[in-house]
């Protein structure tokens, strides 16, 4: 295992500091927590958004704090989601009286552990809801299992939230608007070789040097398939190929584009895969309104990407659009 | 077969050690279905149990349970640091006696399993931990023994490993699950392997 | 050779494509040329400011090009300068008649070919002038050599040239702003693994499990020195001993910090070693006017990164902070 | 030993058939000290030139230079595309004859080294093409013979390996330069061959 850290067991405490020192007038950790806010928390008359979850995403989630997105970020250890009472430090951390809307990616642990921080922040009064999203389409959509995961998605919910709880909207509002860009966001993703738990020093799985792992997720975790490698192009339509459906897409509809590295994909690759995507959207007909390509919601240094698409209405547009200042989405 | 202050931090300690000695088995068998962490958290959430419960005074088993699972709540993390907690802390909640009996002791697993399942919306089968603690309390509904505690412990444990998952991490890779044993399941197994050995040297 | 691409000999032409087709209303593709320029070059009474270089430095240089910032990017081949004609093409294309600042990157071919485009443009009658980077302190600064390699430090002449430029400065202001940053700019990187040439499949050193690399370039290059690898801490540490001598800084001086990955460093590891960066300079009571983590000048994937300070005094901290619309660097 | 227009052609696709099948050896050359493209560099700029070439009218050995050198320099890019662009634009500047004799040949070859030196900014013992060209513009100076030209740019080809590195790339790698051939030096080799070969075959 090769990597730039210190002490496998630091790495988040040193990776959260790192953030602030990088960003110090934007944002700050709550002391003896690993929960990064917005500086001037809790913004008064807003409500709060927070997301998190286990470390190894970065940017996410830390990076998408600031005015326009996140309030909070809460961090567990490597892929492994934060416990109750981290998420409740967050929760105090940014209620001003308006609620708080938790943005959560659709893994037990994760869903446990916020549910119950929200439990304890109730028993102490503070007005707190959330949301759960699930855009992972590698993943079977069935009521009877765990259903999907939360991936790259989960980038335009803060934003799109974000920028609704910037505008002053309730916490009824912004929960809304959180679900219908989950209702309305899909991703399936892929890689060409695994991440290394810093803990472990080993791989989540094998491949051979001419396979590829489709419908990974964000853990590290083997995906639904392996396959023989093949070209960019074939990847991407074979991702497409998953995704599309899902949104039941005409051709008078908009789309938002994101085209996710996982942590070691060179931009290079990501703008020779972003050309396939552009071509197949624009083949069937469909406007993109916006794309966005780069690391967004990574795996450590596993590489592969991921391809997100956001149907938008003008709503949905008009907060995508809106300023932002997460370091990690400036708008 | 009584459970005294004594025998909870006994049970307690045997736990931790298991845990630490198996900590790069049960991460290498969630590796294989899961994200590779079972271990790493199960074993940093017990070391700070462990240390916390250590020469720390109590009043009854409960009190001891109690603070297990605020540790485990607030230490583990990821999927399994919310089910012990909340089993810890169930089983804290139905008995406050200072020595709890045979029967005390069914009905405490019988609340554990009860927080298990609301708080992991999971059922029998479907190659969670759930799967392990269902029988246990079952078998101990009947009668408390320690002997069998073990034995319905462990073949329940090795049985996930033909299950295909439904909750959990596992239920990503749907038949690709199939054929690895649960990592929380393993877990579990040790938490009433080691319940078992504190109850016995107790008597 | 595991790489998200298509035939290798598109993969330049695949790239920019793919970028424009990201950012459609910002950039622009000159036809049939590797150029990327402002879609709405060139810029009335504006300099125009070009950059370039061979490819697989993305999001450099392309990603670089937007109000604030470059007018026009070159590409070359993967890591070989592009040639006399091309760059031309980006002449003719940005310029305005307030003449055109050619930043070169202080590599043989690199002077020779962008020297040889501007000969042709100013046959033709273009006012142009170039500055040459050379901030990598890796190597000996000799003028009996080659001299130091231009390499991040790069972005910071882009960014504040761009901002004087987009103020409506003279060519001659310009020139003599970006020479300020070339004077005050110095960097340093390493490396945990190479990079693999996408044309010839194969990497541009070895290294075994417990080495690294220091004073690499960023052309999959070997390095200045084979070493055993070490901690997060002691790489920065050891990077920062070269750099920080060459700035003679003193207690009141200000730098602008980039932490720069290479291409297949994940956000995690970047924010580690900023932790330390951070403490060596807050030690040393040095200011930090802004820091910049993340991707800007990379070595295809390569897993390494680069320290680059930039001393500041109040024009250039000015100029860091006017807005930029580069899709890179958005300010 | 005169070179015509069909000789002219015929060196340059001698050149280019010695480019093709060394190109990974070129490469590999560029990797130990450089940046491991110099092959493919070569490579795509001369199979270009090829092309263009082939099946072309020229009025002269003038003519073909001119038509290689705009090739050159726009089809192989780096820090040899500008050199040898430079190398065939002075050589066809230098002399405009339909055939050009010994003399003629040792005065083009001249400036070329010029042009490359006035470019490149290197002098002799720096580790670059250059120490393949003045020694081979010595020796053709005092007599234009194919056979010595050969010999002469072999040996100083071979010679480069030894030499350490102030100039172009591997002038970072300063000691770690020595012991590897200069990949432009041994491409500058492949020039003269081909050269060498044409006249020889044209007689
Ligand atoms: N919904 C659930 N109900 C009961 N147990 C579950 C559930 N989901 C997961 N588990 C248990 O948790 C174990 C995994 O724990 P761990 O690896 O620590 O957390 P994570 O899955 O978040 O990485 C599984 O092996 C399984 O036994
Ligand atoms: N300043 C120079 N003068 C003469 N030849 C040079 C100079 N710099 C580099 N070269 C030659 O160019 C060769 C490298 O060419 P190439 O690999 O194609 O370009 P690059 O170095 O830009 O990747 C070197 O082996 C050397 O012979
Ligand atoms: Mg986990
Ligand atoms: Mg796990
Ligand atoms: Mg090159
Ligand atoms: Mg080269």
């Amino acid at each position: 295992m090769k990597k730039l850290i210190n002490d496998p067991n630091d790495i988040v405490t040193e990776m959260l500091d790192g953030f602030v020192a990088a960003y110090p007038n934007a944002v700050r950790r709550v002391p003896d927590t690993t929960v990064i806010v917005r500086k001037d928390s809790p913004v008064e008359n807003k409500v709060g958004l927070i997301s998190g979850g286990g470390s190894g995403h970065e940017p996410a989630h830390a990076g998408f704090v600031g005015h326009g997105m996140l309030d909070a970020a809460v961090a567990g250890e490597v892929f492994t989601s934060p416990t109750p009472d981290q998420v409740f430090e967050a929760i105090k951390a940014v209620d001003s009286g308006a609620g708080v809307l938790l943005v959560i990616k659709n893994y037990t642990g994760d869903v446990m552990n916020f549910e119950m921080a929200a439990e304890l922040a109730e028993a102490e009064g503070i007005k707190v809801d959330h949301v759960v999203v699930n855009d992972d389409v590698a993943v079977e959509d069935s009521s009877f299992t765990t259903g999907r995961r939360g991936v790259a998605g989960t980038v335009f919910v803060h934003k799109i939230a974000g920028a609704l709880a910037a505008e002053g909207a309730s916490l009824e509002e912004v929960k809304a608007v959180a679900e219908k860009v989950i209702h309305n966001v899909k991703t399936m993703g892929m890689a060409l070789k695994p991440c290394i738990m810093p803990a472990s020093g080993e791989p989540g799985f094998e491949l051979a040097e001419d396979e590829m792992e489709i419908g990974i997720g964000i853990h590290g975790e083997p995906g639904s398939e392996t396959k023989k490698m093949a070209s960019a192009n074939e990847i991407v339509d074979e991702l497409m190929e998953h995704v599309l459906p899902e949104l039941e897409l005409s051709g008078s509809d908009e789309v938002a584009v994101m085209v996710n590295g996982m942590g070691a994909t060179p931009a290079m690759e990501l703008y020779v895969l972003n050309k396939r995507v552009q071509e197949q959207l624009s083949e069937k007909g469909i406007g993109v309104h916006e794309t966005f390509v780069g690391d967004y919601m990574t795996a450590l240094e596993m590489a592969g990407f991921s391809i997100t698409l956001l149907k938008v209405d003008d709503e949905l547009k008009k907060l995508l659009d809106a300023p932002s200042k997460a370091p990690a989405f400036l708008k | 077969m009584n459970l005294d202050v004594q025998t909870t931090i006994a049970w307690i300690q045997k736990l931790n050690d298991k845990i630490q000695s198996n900590k790069d088995h049960l991460t290498s068998l969630d590796r294989a279905i899961g994200d590779g962490d079972h271990g790493i958290n199960m074993a940093r959430g017990f070391q700070e149990v462990s240390k916390v419960i250590e020469g720390a005074e109590f009043s009854s088993p409960s009190d001891v349970l109690k603070k297990v699972a605020t540790t485990v709540m607030s230490k583990v993390g990821g999927a399994s640091g919310p089910l012990y907690g909340t089993a810890f802390l169930k089983m804290s909640m139905a008995n406050k006696e200072e020595t709890v009996d045979g029967d005390g002791l069914a009905g405490m697993l019988e609340e554990a399993l009860a927080g298990i399942k609301q708080r992991g919306k999971a059922e029998k089968g479907e190659k969670t931990m759930v799967d392990v603690w269902e029988p246990v309390v079952e078998a101990m509904n009947e009668e408390f023994d320690s002997g069998r505690l073990r034995e319905v412990a462990q073949s329940s444990m090795e049985a996930t490993e033909e299950l295909k998952a439904t909750k959990g991490r596992a239920a990503y890779l749907k038949d690709r699950s199939i054929g690895h044993l649960d990592p929380g399941s393993v877990s579990s197994f040790y938490l009433f392997e080691a319940m078992a050995e504190a109850l016995e040297e107790s008597e």
